[in-house]
């Protein structure tokens, strides 16, 4: 069975509210030295009936295109494991 | 009852709620702002709903962490009553006052509606003025309200008779379809050990006046005064 | 100063003023205006966005100064960020609605989470704490792959920001028509409450005071948003990503309280939100509204990213961020507020009396303009017109006539008049404890705090009338406003409006601007319900296929007593079910949603709108309210007398026995300046000899009871015509992602 | 400069109702063969003083206990980067 391990951020430039907000946070509870901070998310796949890994790969590229990330303001970014 | 209610950035329920106790305590409610550590002796705090931090990481984990929890943390020791709707749930529950946590609605979207929930308890000071079984109809507002626990924290719950509201039909009956959101066993609320605790996620403050359509959370802001007086 | 030296590297290309969408007699005109001299590219950029239809209003100028803005009651028109009425008792209503269109089509999301944003500041910096939002929203036909989406994610963005800052989202609308396929229309409305004496202003004044920008920092967010918003889509449009803006409502929601903590203090001089243009038109147009000049230190400007140019600081759109003239030595009191919000603050320049707008980057020149030449030398066109063909008035014999329960269960479940439950369930309607008539009525009720009166408020435009009949569709849309904040019992006092419009360039869209603003000013010179405040929105086409001309109007009324609202739902058994304001039998069938929806067909003259009568009906109507004979209250619109009389007893869940009504054109036409109404049994003959007394038309057509609609032997049931209703919109969005 | 990855994602047995429905749409959608999908989040938290990945590492994981996961739902997982 492979698995696809997907991360999709935010482009350069976009706004992260999220981010921004945990940076606060963390300087806030007292971490010292926190540069920036970026919220994204991790997606996992798994794709039972797949064996050939580049097949795998493109095929949850269309998925990030059709539904797993906003293209207009993220990119996204697909591994494949076993 | 001398009462305050937290404001966190990003709280939005706060002078609502401040002003469904004034309706009960015929006095103004002390507002603490969450850099406060140092407020008086309080009988009841509120942590009130909203968009603490804007919701973001988690619903109620920035607000958690705040100072002014660690002080909260240090009343409730000494037995000082919370009440906490809606975000203030989430905050108290991330703040380990409450057990489990609020999770994304089943549905996935925010609700904004009236729901029915039966009472479970009258024992506690929020309570008690409801009878066990009374039906309240009562809005939410939330897109994280799904209360998760693990198993032996729900037996635990149950066990202690530690479940204050749970979503149910008109007639009372607590049905998967009046689950709004997905909660485990539908619960609504849930007091800590010593019921001094309340956690829930609809908005009494938002019924409590029948010009608006309905009171039926009046009660809960009279019991307190009645039996904090 | 050395211009060449300091200023400028490169000279203007003809591509650079296209890109910029200037014509090339707007640019000659730049350089008149600059004596000649070429611009630099910054300079060249706030020509770009100040001459820009969205901020200049080039087209529609001339006409809009034609709408009635004034009345006893009106303290601040058009012209301002928002509009201003003194509702009495030392209050001010504020409120405006505004269009995120385009943005909204690029990406539904955040266009629409952003365009709440905008309008919210457009009421908190005069003053007023907002109390509600409204959202009048137009999608593509059901059936275009790309309408789902679109739904879900302009809902969702709507309620994602307004949700999150706590202010009630209580009403609008939603209408789905093929037309707006490419283009659909996201407009927000705003509604705030502010005492009386404490109202802001944007005009600048006093040389020397400092300008501060407060609120987020600024990235390279939506850079020629303004522009973009002009200029007309093609199919690459998907493509102009990086224009797109991310919303930050937790911010917004700090920026508001911080704000209204710094007006409770003295220190404001005036005070103007940066929206589309950002930095551009927030400064520029403080200046030359107080006929000032201005200097901004460039350097001091919160930026988000390394590296950012003057021009892209002075275009870009990020959102919540706000331009403040404070007064002297108000530095230190204004500093620490927003600290306390732990939001930006930065003295960025200060007014000069000069009448210039100077940016200096590390003390160089980078920009010099003259403001009130600029200002003054912005195009105003008078762009050719004709008027619309008028359309043949259709006689009810020549619309097919079905069976009324048939109709009726077509209509009911139909995508224009289906439920929206789905929507507003998404919005925190009640937020702020105030909300006293929720959604699903005629207009939305808001207590004003700690009092017993309250606003009502409301969106309203039938786009398919303003097709056929500008004029008359122009004036239906403001009837139909009045009409429901009449129907809840308000005293209606003013409305703003959106004008969503395709191409201003083609003769015959312009012909419907024209038409539809002349019909608006007459319906609210008739109605004594003035336009205080307003937005254009143009070239709303896709590969030169407009959308419905879409006039959107938002209504504000007074309820002086709380108590004395009514809702369109069936209070009890047994009650008298009167029509009010039925001229004659014939039945208007034109352009109806029977015709559409039943028929196929989309044609005919739209209803007319007689405002002598809609005045005497409503005013009847409202009269009673206040007197306490009605007990439910509905005004007729979209699928006309049953669809109205369904919808009330779904409301009560309460069916009604009909009698006195027939035909096709009776039961679904969509004459203008009708109401339904119940009134305990024992009223009926007094209200109906009231009603004939001074001659408003009124005829008795039933009796509430029951869980059926009954009428000339056949019955629908509640129970199907519910499901029908609630039906549809969860069963459309099911699919969506 | 130091860069940590975090991964935050669900303990197993807590219900996921996000990455349920990403699943249901993606088979939706038309996506043959998509087995379990679990939706966690990715966070980026920049360290500009940091020179020891040792210690960056314990220090995020600090970070991760007192706020960055829910430890009764959630598990996370730090990487230290260049
Ligand atoms: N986008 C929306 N947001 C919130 N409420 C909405 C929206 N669209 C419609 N509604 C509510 O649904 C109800 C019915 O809308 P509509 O059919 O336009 O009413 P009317 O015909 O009386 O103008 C109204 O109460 C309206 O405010
Ligand atoms: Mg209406």
């Amino acid at each position: 069975m492979l698995k696809a391990k997907v991360h999709i951020t935010l482009k350069s430039g976009v706004l992260d509210p999220q981010g921004k907000a945990v940076e606060h946070a963390l300087i806030g509870l007292g971490f010292p030295g926190v540069g920036g901070v970026r919220q994204g998310k991790y997606i996992e796949v798994d794709l039972p009936e797949q064996r050939d890994k580049s097949k795998a790969k493109s095929q949850v590229e269309d998925m990030c295109k059709a539904l797993l990330a906003n293209t207009v303001i993220e990119n996204y970014n697909v591994e494949v494991v076993d | 009852m001398k009462a305050a209610v937290i404001v966190f950035p990003g709280s939005n329920c706060d002078r609502d709620i401040a002003l469904a106790l004034e309706q009960s305590t015929g006095t103004p409610t002390t507002m603490v702002w969450h850099q406060d550590t140092d407020f008086p002796e309080l009988d009841l705090i509120v942590v009130p709903g909203g968009f603490s931090y804007g919701d973001y990481l988690r619903c109620g984990a920035m607000a958690a962490h705040s100072p002014v929890m660690r002080e909260v943390k240090r009343r409730v020791e000494k037995g000082t009553r919370v009440l906490a709707v809606c975000n203030g749930f989430q905050i108290v529950t991330e703040a380990g006052l409450l057990p489990g946590v609020l999770m994304r609605n089943r549905g996935l979207k925010y609700v904004c509606k009236d729901v029915h929930v039966r009472v479970e308890d009258s024992q506690s000071a929020f309570t008690a003025k409801y009878n066990i079984g009374d039906v309240l109809r009562i809005p939410i507002g939330h897109a994280e309200g799904n209360y998760f626990a693990d198993h032996e924290t729900l037996q635990m719950l149950e066990a202690e008779g530690r479940v204050a509201f749970r979503y149910c039909a008109l007639d009372g009956e607590v049905t998967d379809d009046a689950n709004p959101n997905g909660s485990q066993r539908n619960i609504a609320g849930i007091f800590n050990k010593s019921r001094t605790v309340l956690g829930m996620m609809p908005h009494p403050e938002r019924l409590a006046d029948a010009k608006l359509g309905g009171n039926d959370g009046r009660a809960l802001f009279d019991a307190l005064v009645e039996t904090l007086a | 100063m050395n211009h060449a030296s300091t200023m400028r590297n490169t000279r203007i290309t003809p591509d650079d003023i296209k890109s910029h969408g200037l014509s090339d007699a707007e640019y000659a005109k730049i350089l008149e205006v600059l004596g000649g001299r070429e611009p630099n590219l910054v300079e060249l950029g706030i020509f770009s966005v100040m001459w820009s239809e969205h901020c200049s209003y080039k087209s529609s100028k001339k006409w809009l100064k034609t709408l009635p803005t004034t009345a006893p009651w009106v303290i601040c028109g058009p012209g301002e960020n928002a509009g201003v009425i003194d509702i009495g008792e030392g209050l001010a209503a504020i409120f405006k609605m505004e269009s995120h269109n385009h943005p909204s089509f690029i990406e539904p999301y955040q266009g629409a989470a952003t365009g709440v944003g905008g309008i919210l500041r457009d009421v908190f910096t005069m003053g007023a704490r907002p109390i509600a939002n409204m959202n009048a929203l137009r999608f593509g036909d059901p059936k275009h792959p790309k309408t789902r989406h679109l739904v879900a994610g302009v809902v969702a963005g709507i309620g994602g920001y307004g949700n999150c800052v706590g202010v009630p989202t209580v009403g609008g609308e939603v209408n789905f028509h093929a037309s707006y396929n490419g283009n659909i229309l996201v407009n927000a409305m705003t509604v705030g409450l502010a005492a009386k004496d404490k109202i802001f202003y944007s005009a600048a004044a006093g040389a020397g005071n400092p300008v501060v920008y407060v609120g987020s920092k600024t990235g390279r967010d939506g850079i020629h948003g303004a522009t973009m918003a002009s200029a007309e889509f093609d199919a690459n449009s998907e493509d102009k990503r990086p224009t797109v803006q991310v919303g930050d409502p937790f911010t917004e929601k700090l920026l508001i309280e911080a704000c209204m903590e710094l007006m409770a203090t003295d220190a404001i001089q005036s005070i103007q939100d940066m929206g589309a243009a950002g930095l551009t038109s927030s400064s520029f147009e403080m200046a030359s509204k107080g006929g000032m000049g201005v200097e901004l230190n460039m350097e001091a400007v919160p930026c988000r990213e390394e590296g950012m140019t003057p021009y892209e600081m002075m275009l870009s759109e990020s959102q919540e961020r706000m331009l403040i003239i404070l007064k002297p030595g108000k530095e230190g009191i204004a500093r620490k507020i927003f600290e306390k919000w732990e939001l930006d603050f930065a003295v960025i320049g200060h007014l000069t009396d000069t009448g210039r707008m100077v940016l200096k980057l590390r003390g160089a020149i980078v920009c010099d303009l003259p403001i009130d030449p600029l200002a003054q030398a912005s195009p105003e066109y008078d762009r050719p017109w004709v008027a619309t063909a008028k359309q043949p008035i259709l006689a009810a014999s020549q619309v097919k006539n079905l069976p009324w329960r048939e109709a009726l269960r077509i209509l009911m479940g139909c995508p224009d008049i289906a439920s929206r439950r789905w929507v507003w369930e998404q919005y925190d309607h009640m937020v702020m404890a105030d909300t006293a008539q929720r959604p699903g009525g005629d207009a939305a009720v808001v207590r004003i705090h700690r009092s017993n009166r309250a606003l009502a408020m409301t969106t309203d435009c039938t786009p398919r009338y303003v097709k056929a009949d500008p004029f008359e569709g122009g004036k239906q849309a403001v009837a139909e406003t009045w009409r429901n904040l009449t129907a809840v019992g308000a005293r209606p006092l003013a409305i703003t409006d959106n004008l969503n419009f395709g191409n201003p360039q083609k003769p015959e869209i312009m012909g419907q601007i024209v038409e539809a603003i002349k019909g608006i000013g007459a319906a609210c010179i008739a109605l004594d319900y003035p336009v205080i405040s307003g937005n254009v929105s143009l070239y709303n086409e896709t590969d030169g296929i407009p959308i419905m001309p879409t006039p959107a109007i938002g209504g504000v009324g007074i309820l002086d007593k709380l108590d004395q609202m009514t809702t369109i739902a069936f209070k009890a058994e047994g009650e008298a079910v009167l029509l009010l304001g039925q001229k004659d039998d014939a039945g208007w069938l034109g352009q109806s949603l029977y015709l559409r929806e039943v028929c196929g067909e989309e044609k005919g003259a739209p209803p007319p709108v007689d405002l002598a009568h809609e005045r005497k009906v409503g005013d009847f109507v409202r009269g009673l309210i206040h007197d306490r004979k009605i007990t439910a209250c509905h005004d007729l619109s979209d699928g006309g007398l049953l669809v109205a009389l369904a919808e009330m007893a779904l409301g009560g869940n309460i069916g009604a026995a009909l009698e006195n009504v027939a035909g096709h054109a009776v039961l679904f036409g969509e004459d203008q300046g009708r109401y339904l109404v119940t009134v305990k049994a024992i009223d009926a003959s007094a209200v109906q000899s009231e009603a004939q007394k001074i001659g408003v038309p009124v005829r008795r057509i039933g009796i509430t009871g029951g869980l059926d609609l009954t009428l000339g032997g056949e019955s629908a049931s509640l129970h199907d015509m519910r499901q029908l209703h609630e039906g549809w919109f969860p069963a459309y969005m099911a699919n969506a992602t």
